[in-house]
């Protein structure tokens, strides 16, 4: 089994070095070299699945989890690099390039058992992440340092914890450890994995990488990346450190829960203010991860499979919804909220879809995400009934979160989809965008409603219960009854509904009192929260928001600036010229580690 | 009646005539050119409320009205302006009293006066009449032309 | 100075005025009804004794100054009573309006001088004039009302103060 | 399990809930009626709103988003008799297996469909409906979601079988001051989920002239009022279970439904329309407030 | 049958939206006056509504003046079918003390077709009431 | 600034009468108001002008429904100080009754209105219902539930008897318990007051700059009541009081809303009781109207009502220009709704208590054309018809 990883990682690694020696015009070439790499990847994992037998070696682990992070994975690249078919941007040969590196380290993360060979994967992720936001053009190039230096910066946060732990036990294999968080240094040891995990998959306070990148990386890098490679990865490293490498510790799962129940809270009334479809999706990005933090820190096995799950349905609506998103920046050029509207007419199946992927998001039963939700409910709610003492502030949180969440959802759905049609559109003559960009699309808002409805069948039977090695869950069964009357209810009414369809109908002007219609009598629908920015005690911390102290980075950043005026004269201040010398050196780094 | 006098006193010759139909009703007769004198000093001197102008056609020439009121004593002094008919422009005293808005544009809009420096001299009762047509000038036509 | 001619001889034969006026204070003003209504008060009333006309009035509209009739023009319901009720038959009914008219013999605004007493031109019997002094040293049984107007006309008044004395 | 079970469930549910909801929206008319001196309409009232309504023609904007317009209704409909029908089923599961949470997510897509309706209308003033009706769910679901979580801090279950057993074998969730309050909460916030006066912005007839349901007639209108009175008995039903302690017996299960309703009515008619913003201060202040001291009450005990 | 049963809902439930196009207000004052205590129209199922969309009738007051000509035409059109209008008051019926009015392009009934006219100025409640039973009569 | 329409009106249920208002708004918040009028417009300035000095009172009647009583006193009042006449004694007393008789409907109609856009229809229904007895006074009194045609110049029509005084009294006095009950219930509400306190407030600098009047001043602690300040009718002989409030928002329009009310009760049931008392006509006969010109004032329930005529001794007025109360007040829009919410802004226009159909009187033309054409009878009429056909063939009609 330990050559077949080689092959998987090797495999793009390979093709992803390859394509970025290709001329830049060699479009569709690279395009099948990344779908199709990608392709075999996941046919592989889809038809072993299961049938690879467990495998715990001394550099790679091959266990549920693995299996299930490397679905993803390749999952993800496969549709991204679908919808990349149609892709106008520079450096295609570095955007698939670093697509397939990114898949290729994404893989090597979940299968390495040593933690630095963990590091090494996690610091290429890093490199290509940067790389990749930097194809967004000029505007992106602060965003894509901020994140590299936040990332990067979480990188040494990897190591040090490594370091720690090899301190405290001596090994540096993750199934081999266990360690009781009974001293400082071993909780600061957590803590630096914690950190690691969080900047990965953006909890806050380690998020603000992921709204400043949203407005200006191309769609496919945001639906790629920080919507579900990099959430994958990180609780995938959080469910790793939680679950496998240390032990459960009151104070730690506390913080843990904080934290999660703070991000979904605060990171949501961020998203709800926001005039920028990307940047409102980024926000959410980041809003969701609580969720799975709070699951995973449920510490019972009904929240942490739900927590797992969450991440799973999380990568797909929210990859669902970006690429969405790319779909209508593609057609209308814009992703600015106040200049959309009633594009549902034009581009349909777009339509349908983002309204899925919304409806999951917002936990809408029966899309996946309610069921997810639910599970880390009921996680809190067993925890609450082994002593955790506020369980039910956590509750409150992640329900009000996820109301908030609705609320902006349905809030982008009016001034994308619905509403009216603004000036700007109602000149331009928008079409559905083509297929391989619907389809991806099409095929992820699919698995929102699948994994919804089929929630215990596919997702939870196949992937998490065994992960979990739990064979029965009563809880989960619980939704069975309300699921299928859901189901049925459905049928149901698409029976009947048809029958009381209005027969007789006409066309008719819209009513506004009377009055002609103008052009300006539209609602965009960024005004309908400002409510909520106006109430005096919110508004205080929007304000302190837009000052952006709560970003770790800007304020870590003008501390370290106001130290070091002195030492820049030594930079030239070519980041690439840094960059290709950082991954010349991991490559060197990886070579010798292998041997090793 | 102290008050006509002091506005006598203050503009002496300004006043063509003052006119007193009873004693709470007065009709002060200026040039237009001396108008926002007259009313500056009405509306914040003496603190008189704007009533209202009336605009009347007198064929040979037009007359506006502006009506003031002296809540206290309970007299309403009446500005009475001539000005050219073929030419009817004056201008605008909505800089002083902004109520004079809505009432100045009724006159433009029925009368045909022109305002000066009026911040928003649109039709707004009567737009869906052609333009040129002002239903109370004694000589309209009686009926837009359609 | 030009006046208003009116030959109450041939003017009081017409059944109803048509002529136009240029005093457009009100729609449709006929002034010459407003003159020939204080024709027919002044000359051409007999002054009866027992005032048929004011009795007749259903709404109290006709009174009696100095042996002139006066219609009030706030009052009369223009129902015609009095020109029924007169036995001389003085009082034309067209000049028994509701909405009373006015004529200012063309002395106050007009748009144009061709407005000025298209009255004149425009009454189909020629009982209108407009003349000056020269003109009316010929004509007899001249009787004026104010300033401007010249009427020709047999005055009652002059019988009625003949038989008195 | 019995697939006949389940759809009889659900019919059952349209029909009970349906007949129930239209004879509760009469109440809530000859009430409001009886309250302001006037006699009111007679019984059948809304069904004959109903059966005109689909009698008449449906006049669709030109704006419109005619899928939306025509899915949101049925999603709105359906949606409220599958809850109907989860409340229903513990007549033939027992115990039967369902928790708050779904309840909780199930009732809050009657209001995203009044937004989705308003929203596909293409009509601004539905859009400032639409746009209230979102601010208003934003508003009441905190304390909502506070009121409903009370028993479910009392007996460490979310299960509301489990919860009606306690109150069985006890005494009823607003015997206790944290349920009272809770019930009040809950009540008030369901209010805002009814769109009834005080917070009725989103159709605000003197404001938006019906805001979100303004492009709607015929058919369409006939299943949203249909939508709105099946909320309404579900959701005066539900407060009966949770926090009054259920039908055990239908005589006082009756009146303790009837008593909901006044209460709902009285509200309703005593008070005049708030501002969203007033709504969103009034909820997340006060109402929440309560709501957390009476979650705090409930873990104290009380 | 089922198209009887309809009907007769119709007749039970009447939707009425109120259309003032250049009245003296008073006959406006007097519908809404048809809806409170003394009246209470709300008896006979009649609902005042906010959008015409909603309508079954349309009460028209009134002279119609141009500037609401085309107004009220939209507003016809926008009214689902089967839908009514009640002319009320004497401007409305006929354009009352307005008729000379240059701005008049009314009576209703010139504009859009009248099923009722209730004349008055203003009609009583009770007038109205009786000039909709007589709407009622019509429906069939 | 990014602009949205949301139109208020003109078929609005906030109005009883066609009016537009585009709100400009950014969210809830509207940033600006755009007031579009004209469609009410009957033309009654110019109408007036073709019609006899009594009929002009039947037609001012018209201006409005709710201060059907209030224009015509105001014109009486413009054209006796025209003519110089000076009314009986006994129809002071009458004009004052019928007045405050107007005031009392109209202020409670207000109320009423002001909870149903609220959405508090309770109190819609509550203050309606205690309307209307004051409605059945009128038709006792005068015939006519509302438009009352009392006014006269020179008097009034109509007498009030002897036993309608007792009933009339009667009646007053169980209302005042009723009023008394729903000011109570209006003014203690908290809610109402949440809603109402603090919003839309207009500085008595603003009430000067746009020449407020009525309630919309007096809630502004501007003390101006026409009653008062020009006495007329028989306000100078009966004691009462002007109310007034400092806050200017529009709970204070309220306070003095129904504070009136218990004035108008005081001014009516003085002036029953004098009136019994006092013996003679209703009315002088007036005969001419000279030439001349003349103002009448009257403090309608929204305020001054404020007319002019000029007459040239005929029996029609030169010109007749009325400003109502409204016209002046509702432009305040400008400064009270600006940054409030759509939702307050509504309630802000109905503070102010705005009808629209005095604002658009003026005009109205049908003068035959005297210099170069004349129409008689019949072509109008052809005129009309064919106009009216014409309009009928092109839906969307428009001139030009
Ligand atoms: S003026 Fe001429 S038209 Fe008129 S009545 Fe006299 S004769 Fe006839
Ligand atoms: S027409 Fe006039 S003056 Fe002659 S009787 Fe009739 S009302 Fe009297
Ligand atoms: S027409 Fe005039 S005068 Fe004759 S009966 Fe009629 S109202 Fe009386
Ligand atoms: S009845 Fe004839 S003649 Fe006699 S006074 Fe009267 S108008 Fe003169
Ligand atoms: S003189 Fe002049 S005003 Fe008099 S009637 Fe003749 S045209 Fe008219
Ligand atoms: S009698 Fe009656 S119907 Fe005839 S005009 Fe007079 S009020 Fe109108
Ligand atoms: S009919 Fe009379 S009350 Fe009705 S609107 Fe016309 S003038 Fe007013
Ligand atoms: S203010 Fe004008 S519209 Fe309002 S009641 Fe008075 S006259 Fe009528």
């Amino acid at each position: 089994m330990d050559i077949m990883v080689y092959y998987f990682i090797g495999i793009p690694f390979i093709a992803g070095l390859f394509c970025l020696l290709l001329p830049d015009k060699w479009k569709t070439l690279m395009w099948a070299i990344a779908f199709d790499v990608c392709l075999v990847l996941f046919g592989y994992f889809v038809y072993f699945f299961d049938k690879i037998p467990a495998l715990t070696g001394n550099l790679f682990v091959w266990d549920g989890l693995t299996n299930f992070t490397l679905l993803g994975v390749s999952f993800f690249g496969l549709i991204i690099s679908l919808y990349s078919y149609n892709l106008t941007i520079d450096f295609l040969n570095r955007y698939y390039g670093f697509l397939l590196l990114t898949v290729a380290s994404g893989i090597g993360v979940s299968v390495s058992n040593n933690l630095l060979l963990m590091a090494v994967f996690w610091g290429i992720l890093a490199i290509t992440l940067y790389m990749m936001i930097n194809l967004g053009g000029s505007d992106a190039a602060y965003p894509a340092k901020k994140t590299f230096i936040m990332v990067g910066g979480s990188d040494s946060f990897l190591i040090l914890g490594i370091a720690i732990v090899w301190v405290l036990t001596g090994v540096l294999n993750i199934t081999e450890m266990h360690i009781e968080i009974d001293r400082a240094l071993a909780a600061c040891g957590f803590l630096s994995f914690v950190i690691a995990a969080f900047t990965k998959a953006g909890a806050m306070p380690f998020h603000s990488w992921i709204p400043e990148i949203a407005e200006n990386a191309p769609v496919s890098v945001m639906a790629f990346l920080p919507a579900s490679i990099d959430k994958l990865l990180g609780i995938y490293l959080l469910a790793r450190v939680c679950l496998n490498m240390f032990s459960y510790h009151e104070t730690m799962w506390f913080l843990l829960r904080l934290v999660g129940a703070l991000t979904i809270v605060c990171a949501v009334f961020m998203a709800l203010i926001q005039h920028n479809m990307k940047k409102l999706l980024a926000y959410h990005a980041v809003s969701q991860v609580g969720y799975m933090v709070l699951g995973i820190a449920s510490a019972n096995s009904v929240g942490v499979v739900g927590g797992l799950f969450h991440m799973l349905n999380h990568a797909i609506y929210k990859c669902c919804l970006f690429l969405g998103a790319g779909s209508v920046e593609e057609k209308t050029k814009t992703t600015d909220l106040d200049q959309l509207g009633g594009l549902a007419g034009m581009m349909p199946i777009t339509f349908v879809s983002f309204l899925f992927a919304s409806f999951a998001i917002s936990g809408i039963p029966p899309f996946n995400g309610f069921f997810s939700k639910w599970m880390i409910y009921q996680g809190l709610v067993e925890a609450g009934k082994s002593g955790e003492p506020s369980w039910i502030l956590w509750i409150v949180m992640a329900l009000i979160g996820s109301g908030l969440t609705l609320a902006s959802f349905m809030k982008i759905i009016h001034a994308v989809f619905l509403g009216q049609k603004s000036a700007s559109i109602e000149k331009k003559d928008i079409k559905e965008v083509h297929w391989t960009m619907f389809v991806p699309a099409t095929i992820l808002s699919l698995l929102c409603l699948c994994f919804g409805l089929f929630y215990f069948q596919i997702p939870l039977s196949k992937f998490f219960l065994p992960i979990m090695r739990i064979d029965n869950m009563e809880y989960i069964l619980n939704l069975e009854l309300p699921l299928l009357l859901i189901i049925a209810g459905i049928i149901l009414g698409f029976v009947i509904y048809p029958m009381f369809m209005p027969r007789k109908r006409r066309i008719a002007p819209v009513f506004i009192g009377g009055e002609k219609q103008e052009e300006e009598m539209r609602i965009s629908g960024t005004e309908f929260y400002n409510v909520i920015r106006d109430t005096r005690f919110l508004k205080t911390m929007y304000v302190a928001a837009e000052k952006k102290i709560t970003d770790l980075y800007e304020v870590l950043k003008s501390t370290v600036l106001y130290f070091t005026e002195g030492f820049r004269v030594i930079h030239t201040g070519i980041l690439g010229t840094y960059l290709t010398w950082i991954l010349f050196g991991t490559l060197v780094f990886l070579y010798i580690f292998i041997r090793w | 009646m102290e008050i006509i006098e002091q506005v006598k006193e203050k503009f002496k010759s300004k006043i063509k005539s003052v006119f007193f139909h009873n004693e709470k009703r007065v009709y002060l007769e200026i040039d237009k050119e001396d108008l926002i004198d007259v009313v500056k000093f009405i509306f914040h001197d003496l603190d008189a409320r704007f009533i209202t102008a009336s605009g009347i056609d007198n064929l040979k020439d037009m007359e506006i009205l502006y009506h003031f009121s002296l809540d206290s004593d309970g007299i309403v002094i009446s500005l009475r302006v001539f000005i050219d008919r073929d030419n009817p422009c004056i201008e605008s005293i909505t800089s002083i009293v902004k109520g004079a808005l809505n009432i100045e544009r009724e006159m433009y809009e029925l009368l045909g006066i022109k305002f000066l420096n009026h911040p928003g001299l649109k039709r707004f009762l009567t737009d869906e009449f052609p333009e040129g047509f002002y239903p109370l000038r004694k000589d309209s036509p009686g009926r837009a032309e359609q | 100075m030009k006046k208003l001619f009116i030959d109450y001889e041939i003017c009081n034969r017409c059944p109803g005025c048509v002529v136009k006026c240029s005093y457009v204070f009100h729609p449709a003003n006929n002034g010459i009804t407003a003159v020939r209504e204080e024709i027919a008060f002044f000359f051409a009333c007999r002054r009866c004794d027992d005032y048929p006309c004011v009795n007749a009035c259903p709404n109290n509209a006709l009174e009696r100054e100095n042996g002139i009739i006066r219609r009030s023009n706030f009052l009369c319901i223009s129902c015609k009573s009095c020109a029924l009720a007169c036995p001389f038959g003085t009082i034309p009914v067209d000049i028994l309006q509701y909405l009373t008219e006015r004529c200012d013999i063309c002395m106050g605004n007009r748009l144009n001088e061709e407005d000025r007493f298209i009255c004149v031109k425009s009454c189909p019997y020629g009982a209108l004039k407009v003349v000056d002094d020269e003109q009316l040293k010929e004509m007899k049984n001249l009787h004026t009302i104010g300033q401007h107007i010249i009427v020709k006309v047999i005055n009652w008044l002059e019988i009625y103060q003949i038989q008195e004395k | 399990m019995d697939i006949i079970k389940i759809f009889l469930l659900i019919l059952g549910s349209f029909v009970i809930f349906g007949i129930s909801g239209m004879i509760s929206g009469w109440l809530d008319r000859k009430i409001t009626a009886r309250l302001q001196w006037r006699i009111g309409p007679p019984w059948w009232q809304n069904f004959a709103d109903f059966l005109k309504l689909t009698g008449k023609e449906t006049v669709i904007p030109d704006r419109a988003n005619e899928f939306l317009f025509f899915l949101s209704p049925a999603i709105g409909i359906i949606s409220v008799v599958i809850t109907g029908a989860v409340l229903l089923s513990g007549i033939f599961y027992k115990p039967a297996r369902w928790d708050l949470f779904i309840f909780i997510y199930l009732m809050m897509i009657p209001s995203i469909t009044i937004f989705l309706a308003g929203a596909a209308s293409g009509n601004v003033l539905a859009s400032v409906g639409a746009g209230r009706e979102l601010r208003l769910l934003l508003s009441y679901e905190l304390p909502f979601i506070l009121a409903l979580l009370v028993p479910v801090v009392k007996y460490h279950s979310a299960q509301i079988s489990e919860i009606m057993n306690y109150q069985m074998m006890y005494k009823i969730n607003v015997g206790y001051i944290s349920g009272l309050i809770a019930f009040i909460v809950g009540l008030l916030a369901f209010q805002g989920k009814l769109g009834y006066v005080p917070f009725d912005v989103s159709e605000a007839e003197t404001e938006i002239a019906g805001g979100t349901f303004v492009e709607y007639s015929g058919v369409l209108l006939a299943m949203f009022k249909l939508t709105k009175w099946i909320l309404l008995s579900v959701g005066v039903t539900f407060f009966v279970i949770y926090f009054l302690g259920g039908f055990h017996n239908l005589i006082t299960g009756i009146l303790k439904y009837l008593l909901v309703l006044l209460l709902i009515v009285l509200i309703k008619n005593t008070n005049p329309r708030l501002r969203t913003d007033q709504i969103l201060r009034f909820s997340w202040g006060w109402l929440t407030i309560l709501g957390f001291f009476a979650l705090i009450l409930s873990l104290a005990g009380f | 049958m089922a198209i009887d049963l309809k009907t007769k809902a119709l007749k039970k439930s009447l939707f009425v939206f109120h259309l003032s196009t250049g009245s003296c207000n008073n006959c406006d004052i007097e519908i809404l006056d048809c809806l409170t205590p003394r009246f209470d129209i709300e008896r006979f199922g009649m609902v005042l509504v906010g959008s015409v969309k909603h309508a079954d009738v349309l009460l028209v007051t009134g002279i119609g003046t141009i500037k609401n000509a085309e107004r009220i035409k939209k507003l016809y059109e926008q009214m689902p079918k089967p839908g009514f209008v009640v002319a009320i008051g004497a401007c409305a019926c006929t354009g009352g003390i307005f008729k000379e009015g240059y701005q008049m392009a009314g009576p209703i009934d010139k504009i859009i077709p009248v099923d009722v006219y209730i004349p008055g100025c203003p009609p009583k409640p009770e007038a109205m009431i009786a000039g909709i039973v007589k709407l009622l009569e019509k429906i069939k | 600034m990014k602009k949205v329409i949301v139109p208020i009106g003109p078929y609005h249920s906030l109005f009883e009468e066609p009016e537009y208002f585009a709100l400009y708004c950014d969210g809830e918040r509207v940033v600006d108001i755009e007031w579009m009028a004209g469609y009410n417009h009957r033309g009654i300035e110019k109408l007036s002008e073709s019609k006899h000095w009594d009929q002009v009172t039947f037609l001012i009647e018209r201006i409005c429904g709710i201060c059907s009583t209030s224009h015509p006193i105001a014109y009486c009042n413009a054209v006796e100080d025209l003519a110089k006449i000076e009314i009986p004694e006994r129809a002071k007393y009458i004009r004052s009754i019928v007045g405050e008789l107007e005031r009392l409907h109209s202020h409670l109609l207000w109320v009423g209105l002001a909870g149903h856009f609220l959405g508090y229809n309770t109190v819609f229904m509550w203050a309606w219902k205690y309307r209307e007895p004051i409605l059945d006074i009128m038709e006792m009194v005068t015939g006519n539930r509302n438009h009352y045609a009392m006014m006269k110049i020179g008097g009034v029509r109509r007498d009030i008897e002897n036993e309608d005084i007792d009933i009339i009294k009667k009646i007053l006095d169980e209302l005042k318990g009723k009023l008394e009950m729903l000011t109570g219930a209006v003014l203690d509400d908290p809610v109402l007051a949440a809603r109402l306190k603090g919003v839309g407030v207009l500085t008595k600098q603003d009430i000067k700059d746009y020449g407020a009047v009525g309630p919309v001043a007096r809630a502004s602690g501007v003390d101006i009541d026409v009653r008062r300040d020009n006495p007329h009718a028989a306000y100078n002989l009966v004691e009462w009081k002007v109310i007034t409030c400092q806050d200017g928002d529009v709970f204070s329009k309220a306070v003095v809303r129904l504070l009136e009310c218990f004035e108008s009760i005081k001014i009516i049931e003085q002036s029953l009781v004098r009136l019994k008392k006092i013996k003679g006509d209703i009315a002088i006969e007036v005969r001419y109207i000279p030439s001349g010109e003349g103002i009448g004032r009257y403090e309608a329930p929204r305020g001054e009502c404020y007319h002019y005529v000029r007459s040239d001794g005929t029996s029609r007025p030169v010109r007749h220009k009325i400003r109502a109360p409204s016209y002046v007040n509702i432009p305040t829009f400008k400064a009270s709704c600006i940054g409030e919410t759509i939702a307050d802004v509504t309630i802000i226009l109905a503070g102010i208590d705005p009808c629209y159909c005095c604002t658009e009187r003026a005009i109205t033309v049908y003068d035959a054309d005297t210099r170069k054409k004349l129409f008689d009878g019949k072509d109008l009429m052809k005129l009309s018809q064919e106009k009216t056909r014409k309009i009928k063939k092109q839906l969307g009609f428009k001139e030009k």
